[in-house]
């Protein structure tokens, strides 16, 4: 079943367009990736999905229901989640206090007593620091936190806006291994990477985006595969 | 045609004071309804007053400002106004530059006539005869209770209008051989005067001379109480405890106290009742000194203009010069009348003395100095405590 | 070659943390020297603590000879030593040429003639195109070459930069791998941080690599890829070095 | 020396009322980034709703207590929702919007002085069942409606602080004031959480009001004479903490009651300014402020 | 006509308009209301090389103002010096005190800096009323100080008609504008910008930030306390509470945020809107309902900022581009009011 269908979305900051008529779908219990040039337009499009930069036209269905023109707190409630670029944590709340913002809306807030076992046993590291204030944490438990507080909103779709920056390659493998773990469990994964190699690897599909358009799409595998995307995005 | 005399008003209309210049606003507007009633100026073919009203917010700057506005655009052919001694002060500076005749009703800073100026007249005491009569009552009191106080204590507001009187204090408490014993300004805008009052319980004087604007009054009387602090005689100067809401806000925590002030509904002059009987109606409270000599300042202008016959400035300056009213209905003041002398300074401004009393249950102010105009059967409490 | 940057045990506390401990390095003239490391091992420490933005709590560091320790940013940017930061600092409310001239402003007081330095450095990192932009608008990859831009218009002779490549497509870090090679044929030494490996075999002359504040390895990218400890704290069990 | 003891008594009771209505601009702040020009005037909306209560119904000071604060939460929800908010949204990517600073200062104009248009500005005190009560405490006298005062303050700083730790409404308040974009990711309505900071702020004002009717005075421009000893106390206490106010408030008052008893009590407004002066320079974040958060 | 001669032909005729005003206005009233519509521009354009460029919320500005008119006023009262030289005399140590002031505020950032910059001016005020002497100086404490009327004289800087006045502010005015556009597109400028938006940043391009900070606001204080003096001069009399008090500070900053905080032109856009709507209000109003004119004020404050949260001078700006290259037909030129804008806005 389609999850989530983008059609022809455009997408503004204020008089400068990023995004033009972008159209794509995410298929249940899919994983997609979604990669592109620096400044093609995938941090926006995740903004214009989770509603913090509603699209200027076009329609957004989750679930088949419009929503496009809600606002972010009523997107989350749906279940889509949006873990930002730059980790964004509360940085003078601990680790467990930003868990349990993660699960703020009413639907995950009724068992989050659950979710939170479960986001432990997944990523037992937070379990260790859940008393440290987050902005005292090295990079990767950040990101950890990070993917752990998304994953308290029982999301039914998981948007990641590049997981791996800035991370060490030891901890890269440790976020994809997660991320691995996290699809496995069922839930829709659309990931936004520049680590393309390690990205289309774990997913079933991907879209390259590159000014503001859909350039190319298909299976992982034949993505990887692609001269293009072999010359252009993994340098070989 | 009816000719109309524009008189221009400077008050606080908003701001910090704005209680005062509302109470003289309606005192003015009053007069001016009564005189143009009454068939207005008839020497000017019975000209009828108008009143344009300007806004100092309390600050000299608006009303300077203001003061040439009215001036110059709205051609006022004469100025009233500031209640406060800051804006008044230099707002007659800005009608002498231009030869406007500028009567000012209260403003009690004395330098305000003390500056050579022409066009300058006062109908309210200046702040060293409100000093003096406050020197001269604690005599007489003395004189006839046969109390002796020894130690004294000011406590004032630090603006112009306190600190002004505390410099006169000073000089005749040492004249007259008191002990100062506690010499204490508070900020106007105090947001606790706790401090003071606990002061004033260690210093422990038998007399406290008070400055004091209408929220601190009300502070001030009701934390010494709480703080049982019970000098022998309180004397305050009026402003803020001749306010017409301090009684209400007071209630029996004000019995005793000792107060200065120009006017007081009980003052023994014809007409003073109905007249303030008139107003209480009008405006739901009692008139107070500074209203009575805002009031009386309309009927000192329309006096002036009568004989003037004229609205040219220096004609109506010069008629000011010349007053000598003693009788009308503006004559409700407590003093005998109104004359300037050379400075513009009202000769005959006098002041009365009233205590807090008990009258069938309910708080009032009873007229008790000068002993002539004390009201009859009263016998002042002094020393208030015991 | 002489060395122009030499740091002898330098340490750094914050409260009861060791950030940086004992810390030896130098880097030649005309050198690219990568530091790399476990997140939180005290990288960008290392390059606050060189640029003047903290004081060391112990060792001396030497740029051109001299010692430097203590002085304040300002007073090392016009010795020569410029630094881009980890978590940009752009002046977000002004344009890219703005951004650029403030540091092309250090050499000159004349507003034409930084503008003509900024120019060309704008045509250096191929940020002409977005001169008008806002920096606050930009991309997180465009903000870093703003980054290296405003460092660059100072005119440094030792370029310290923290993670410029994090964000780009490995295509894009082949163009940055240019550029920054393009500076050392000027004659610029470079000092980087990067955790892009496949930027770092391809640009340093000679890697370290630090592991809670201290040194761990140090030598040729292959040597270093190919140290135990190195790939236990840092690059992991399958690290393939290709 | 007894005057020392009395001072300080009075002084720690006035510091908890400044305490207090330096608790709902802290709030504010902490959680809007956010100078709130207009909260001396909601402290006079306060004072005078509790005014008019009593004044009209007659009912017990600490019986309005129950009655002003939620009325005065509503008030607040909606000022921000209605005249706030908007700039807020307009101005969402500044971290510290001055546009709304100025909105907050237009609000005070505009409250001040329809209050004075509709009460008049003369002072107002009511007379109530506590009004000048005062008990011994040994040689030392305490006044009853300042001692309640000082217990409301206090247990209203403990509420609150429990309230930010442990309710779900505290911690997205608490998360929306550090991140607010993240926050809304999460499913916080940022603008309605700003509509609770505002309310929140607001209706402590009403808790004031109420504390300070049966003792102080009301009129329209009233609110000025506590906002600026309200900012010193809460940039002394660090901006946007709850302890802070209230300690903050302590010492203001301690030091301006106990200063008093040796010199003029002008200068101890001017003491004041000094001493805030000088903690600030040696911790400029204040008693519990966060250093990053400049 | 090539835009950059229309602006200039522009330019210069609005300053001979300002300057021929007098001749056309001949009340004293509207003179004066013009007279301290440019004295707020000043007074502005001098805060905005702090409160603009240097990118922080300082709101005392007024201690510096009451420096300016007591060090004049005091140095001409007690020992007959002309105002014009306590005019410098008091620049001098407002600038002094600025620095002092600056240190430590400095290191502080936005709320920080503004609540400080409030406590230092307010406790400054405080000192002030309850000081009568300093020294051999008679400062009078609350009660201020009264210029008496001298022969109206330049050197004595009195004057019996108001034109003299409006030609000395407005020649102030217009000499700290061209110094504030000097200022902007100078290194200074550059440096003041970088160092209010990101301090690190700056320090590490070899920006010594504290120094720029102290030295916009020496230079900042220095103006503003030379419109003290004027001020002084005008009113001839002025006290602690109405000179030094929070109202004029705050009015300062309300020009500069309503007509664009750190642009030129801002303050002085600020200052034609806020200054008569704050004296017609106030003059039309004020015996209506006592209140009502200050009511209006505050809504008015409230709309612009609703509609125009960056001011009126970059929507003013925008206008003027279009209908300028609509004259000169040149359809593609970056509109150079836009830029200037841009360019400075924070
Ligand atoms: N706040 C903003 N205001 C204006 N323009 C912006 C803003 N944020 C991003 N942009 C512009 O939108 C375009 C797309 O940016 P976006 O962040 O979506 O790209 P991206 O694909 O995520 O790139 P990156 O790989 O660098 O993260 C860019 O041209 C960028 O300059
Ligand atoms: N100003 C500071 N105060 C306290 N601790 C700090 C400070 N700066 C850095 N640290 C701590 O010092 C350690 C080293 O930090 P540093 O930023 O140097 O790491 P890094 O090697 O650059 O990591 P990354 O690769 O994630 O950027 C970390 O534990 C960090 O939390
Ligand atoms: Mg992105
Ligand atoms: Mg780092």
């Amino acid at each position: 079943m389609t999850l989530l269908s983008v059609e022809h979305i455009d997408v503004a900051y204020g008089d400068v367009q990023v995004i033009n008529d972008l159209s794509l779908t995410v298929e249940e219990g899919e994983v997609v990736s979604i990669i592109g040039g620096n400044g093609a337009g995938k941090s926006s499009l995740l903004k214009a999905i989770s509603g913090l930069l509603p699209p200027t036209s076009g329609v957004i269905r989750f679930r088949g229901e419009p929503i496009q023109a809600l606002p972010p707190e009523r997107i989350v409630e749906r279940g889509i989640v949006h873990v930002p670029e730059g980790r964004r944590l509360f940085s003078l709340m601990t680790v467990a206090e930003n868990l349990e913002i993660g699960a703020y809306t009413p639907r995950a807030h009724k068992v989050r007593a659950k979710t939170l076992r479960q986001v432990y046993e997944l990523l037992p590291r937070l379990l260790e620091r859940q008393a440290q204030t987050a902005m005292t944490l090295s990079g990767g438990e950040q990101q950890m936190v990070a993917i752990g507080r998304g994953l308290m909103a029982l999301p039914g779709l998981l948007m990641l806006d590049e997981p791996s920056l800035g991370l060490a390659p030891i901890l890269v493998k440790s976020i994809f291994d997660t991320l691995r773990k996290i699809a496995d469990t069922g839930t829709t994964v659309l990931l936004v990477e520049q680590d393309v190699n390690h990205s289309l690897k774990l997913s079933d599909r991907g879209y390259v985006l590159e000014h503001g358009r859909v350039a190319l799409s298909g299976q992982a595998g034949q993505l990887l595969e692609n001269p293009h995307i072999k010359s252009a995005y993994l340098g070989i | 045609a009816d000719k109309t005399i524009k008189i221009g008003n400077v008050e606080p209309l908003s701001g910090p004071s704005a209680s005062v210049g509302v109470q003289g606003k309606q005192a003015r507007e009053m007069a001016v309804e009564e005189i143009n009633a009454a068939g207005g100026i008839k020497s000017l073919g019975g000209a009828k007053l108008e009143l344009v009203y300007a806004d100092s917010k309390s600050d000299p700057t608006v009303g300077v400002t203001e003061t040439e506005r009215l001036i110059n655009t709205e051609k006022v052919n004469l100025m009233t106004g500031c209640w406060n001694s800051a804006v008044t002060y230099p707002a007659t500076q800005v009608a002498e530059r231009y030869g406007i005749p500028f009567v000012v009703p209260v403003a009690v800073r004395d330098t305000i006539t003390e500056r050579g100026f022409k066009n300058v007249f006062r109908i309210a005491a200046k702040d060293s005869w409100w000093v003096r009569d406050q020197f001269r009552f604690l005599k007489d009191m003395q004189e006839e209770t046969g109390v002796k106080l020894k130690t004294i204590a000011f406590v004032f507001e630090n603006g112009d209008w306190g600190t002004g009187f505390a410099e006169k204090w000073r000089e005749l408490a040492k004249k007259d051989g008191y002990q100062i014993v506690l010499d204490e300004p508070y900020p106007s805008t105090a947001t606790d005067l706790t401090p003071v009052v606990t002061k004033l319980k260690s210093a422990n004087p038998d007399i406290v001379l008070l400055v004091s604007n209408a929220a601190d009054a009300i502070l001030l009387t009701n934390n010494m109480t709480e703080m049982q602090v019970r000098p022998k005689v309180v004397l305050a100067s009026g402003g803020g405890h001749a306010d017409p809401k301090f009684l209400e806000n007071t209630g029996t925590n004000a019995l005793g106290l000792f107060d200065e002030v120009e006017w007081n509904t009980d003052v023994n002059k014809p007409g003073a009742k109905e007249t303030n009987a008139k107003f209480k109606k009008k405006y739901g409270y009692d008139l107070t000194g500074e209203s009575v000599d805002a009031y009386a300042a309309v009927y000192v202008i329309a006096d002036a203009l009568e004989r003037a016959a004229s609205t040219d400035p220096a004609k109506i300056r010069d008629a000011l010069a010349t007053t000598n009213l003693t009788t009308g209905p503006g004559m409700i003041v407590s003093y005998d009348g109104v004359q300037f002398d050379e400075t513009g300074q009202n000769k005959n401004a006098g002041i009365v003395i009233v205590q807090v009393a008990d009258v069938n249950g309910q708080p009032e102010r009873v007229t008790v100095w000068p002993k002539s105009a004390r009201r009859a059967g009263y016998t002042p409490v002094f020393p208030a405590n015991k | 070659m002489s060395n122009i940057l030499e740091i002898t045990g330098l340490t750094k506390h914050f409260g009861g943390l060791t950030a940086v401990s004992a810390l030896d390095l130098h880097i030649a003239q005309g050198e690219i020297l990568a530091l790399i490391g476990p997140n939180g091992a005290g990288k960008s420490t290392v390059f606050n603590l060189v640029a003047g933005v903290y004081a060391p709590s112990e060792g001396v560091i030497h740029f051109k000879g001299k010692a430097i320790h203590g002085q304040k940013p300002w007073d090392l940017c016009r010795l020569g030593l410029a630094r881009t930061f980890q978590i940009v600092k752009p002046f977000a409310g002004k344009t890219v040429l703005y951004n650029i001239m403030v540091g092309a402003f250090l050499h000159t007081n004349s507003t034409a003639k930084a503008r003509e330095k900024a120019e060309e450095v704008m045509a250096t990192l191929a940020l002409d195109h977005l001169r008008d932009r806002l920096a606050g608008n930009l991309t997180i990859a465009d903000r870093k070459r703003l980054e290296i831009g405003k460092a660059l218009a100072t005119d440094p002779e030792l370029l310290l930069l923290d993670e410029v490549m994090a964000g780009l497509r490995p295509t894009e870090v082949d163009d940055m791998i240019g550029i920054i090679k393009g500076l050392r044929d000027r004659g610029v030494t470079v000092f980087v941080i990067e955790h892009i490996m496949r930027a770092v075999m391809a640009l340093s002359d000679r890697v370290a690599v630090i592991h809670f504040g201290q040194k761990i390895a140090e030598g040729t990218p292959e040597d270093v890829t190919h140290d135990e400890n190195v790939i236990k704290a840092y690059l992991g069990g399958d690290y393939d070095a290709a | 020396m007894t005057a020392v003891i009395q001072a300080t008594l009075g002084g720690i009771m006035m510091g908890a009322m400044y305490g207090l209505t330096a608790l709902g601009l802290t709030l504010i702040f902490g959680v809007m980034k956010v100078v709130n020009f207009a909260h001396g005037s909601l402290l006079m909306v306060g004072m005078f709703s509790a005014y008019w209560l009593i004044k009209l119904t007659g009912i017990h000071p600490y019986l309005a207590l129950v009655i002003v604060p939620p009325v005065l939460f509503v008030f607040g929800y909606y000022l921000q929702d209605v005249v706030i908010k908007p700039v807020f949204k307009a101005e969402r990517q500044v971290r510290e919007p001055l546009t709304v600073i100025i909105v907050t200062t237009g609000v005070w104009y505009v409250l001040d002085n329809l209050a004075l248009m509709l009460f008049g500005a003369e002072y107002r005190t009511v007379r109530t069942a506590i009004s000048n009560k005062s008990f011994a405490l040994g040689q030392y006298i305490i006044s009853v409606p300042k001692f309640s005062g000082f217990v409301v303050a206090v247990l209203t700083a403990v509420g609150l602080a429990l309230f930010m730790r442990k309710t779900k409404i505290g911690m997205a308040l608490r998360a929306t004031s550090l991140d607010r974009e993240a926050a809304n990711l999460m499913g916080i309505d940022q603008y309605k959480v700003y509509n609770i900071a505002f309310g929140l702020g607001t209706a402590i004002a009403g808790i004031a009001g109420c504390v300070l009717i049966p003792f102080y005075y009301v009129y329209p421009s009233f609110g000025v004479v506590f906002d600026i000893r309200a900012f010193i106390i809460v940039v002394l206490g660090g901006l946007g903490s709850i302890p802070g106010a209230l300690l903050g408030g302590l010492v203001i008052g301690v030091i301006e009651s106990v200063f008093s008893q040796f010199m003029a009590s002008t200068w101890t407004e001017a003491i004041i300014y000094a001493i805030f002066l000088v903690i600030l320079f040696v911790k400029p974040s204040g008693f519990f402020g966060h250093k990053q958060d400049w | 006509m090539s835009r950059k001669q229309l602006d200039r032909t522009l330019l210069v005729l609005a300053g001979l308009a300002a300057f021929a005003l007098p001749l056309v206005v001949k009340s004293p009233t509207y003179l004066q209301i013009l007279i301290l519509l440019f004295f707020y521009a000043y007074l502005t354009t001098a805060w905005n090389l702090v409160g603009g460029f240097a990118g922080v919320l300082p709101l005392g500005h007024s201690l510096f103002v009451g420096i300016g008119a007591y060090t004049s006023t005091i140095l001409t009262l007690q020992y007959g010096i002309s105002p014009w030289i306590g005019m410098l005399a008091g620049g001098l140590l407002a600038a002094l005190f600025g620095v002092i002031i600056g240190l430590p505020t400095f290191r502080m950032r936005g709320a920080y800096f503004c609540l400080c910059t409030i406590a230092f001016a307010e406790g400054i005020r405080v000192m002030v009323e309850n000081i009568d002497n300093l020294g051999p100086l008679h400062i009078n404490g609350p009660r201020g100080l009264l210029i008496p009327l001298k022969d109206a004289s330049f050197w004595n800087y009195q004057f019996m008609s108001k034109e003299p006045y409006y030609y000395i502010i407005l020649t102030l005015l217009v000499l700290v504008l061209a110094l504030t556009w000097c200022i902007s597109r100078s290194k200074i400028g550059y440096y003041l910008a970088a160092g209010g938006e990101e301090p690190e940043a700056a320090a590490a391009l070899g920006i010594n930030v504290a120094n720029c900070k102290l030295l916009s606001m020496a230079l900042s204080c220095f103006l503003t306390a030379l419109a003290g003096t004027f001020y002084a001069q005008l009113m001839l009399y002025f006290y602690p509470k109405g000179l030094m008090g929070l109202d004029l500070s705050f009015e300062i900053a309300f020009i500069a945020l309503i007509g664009g905080r750190g642009t030129i032109a801002g303050p002085v856009i600020g200052a034609l809107v806020l200054r008569p709507v704050n004296e017609f209000t106030r003059i039309y109003l004020s015996d209506m309902l006592p209140g009502l004119h200050l009511v209006i004020f505050g809504l008015i404050l409230i709309l612009v900022m609703l509609y125009k949260p960056q001011g009126l001078t970059a929507p003013l700006a925008a206008v003027y581009d279009r209908l300028a290259r609509k004259i000169t037909r040149e359809p593609e030129a970056a509109g150079v009011a836009t830029e200037a804008v841009k360019g400075a806005a924070q």
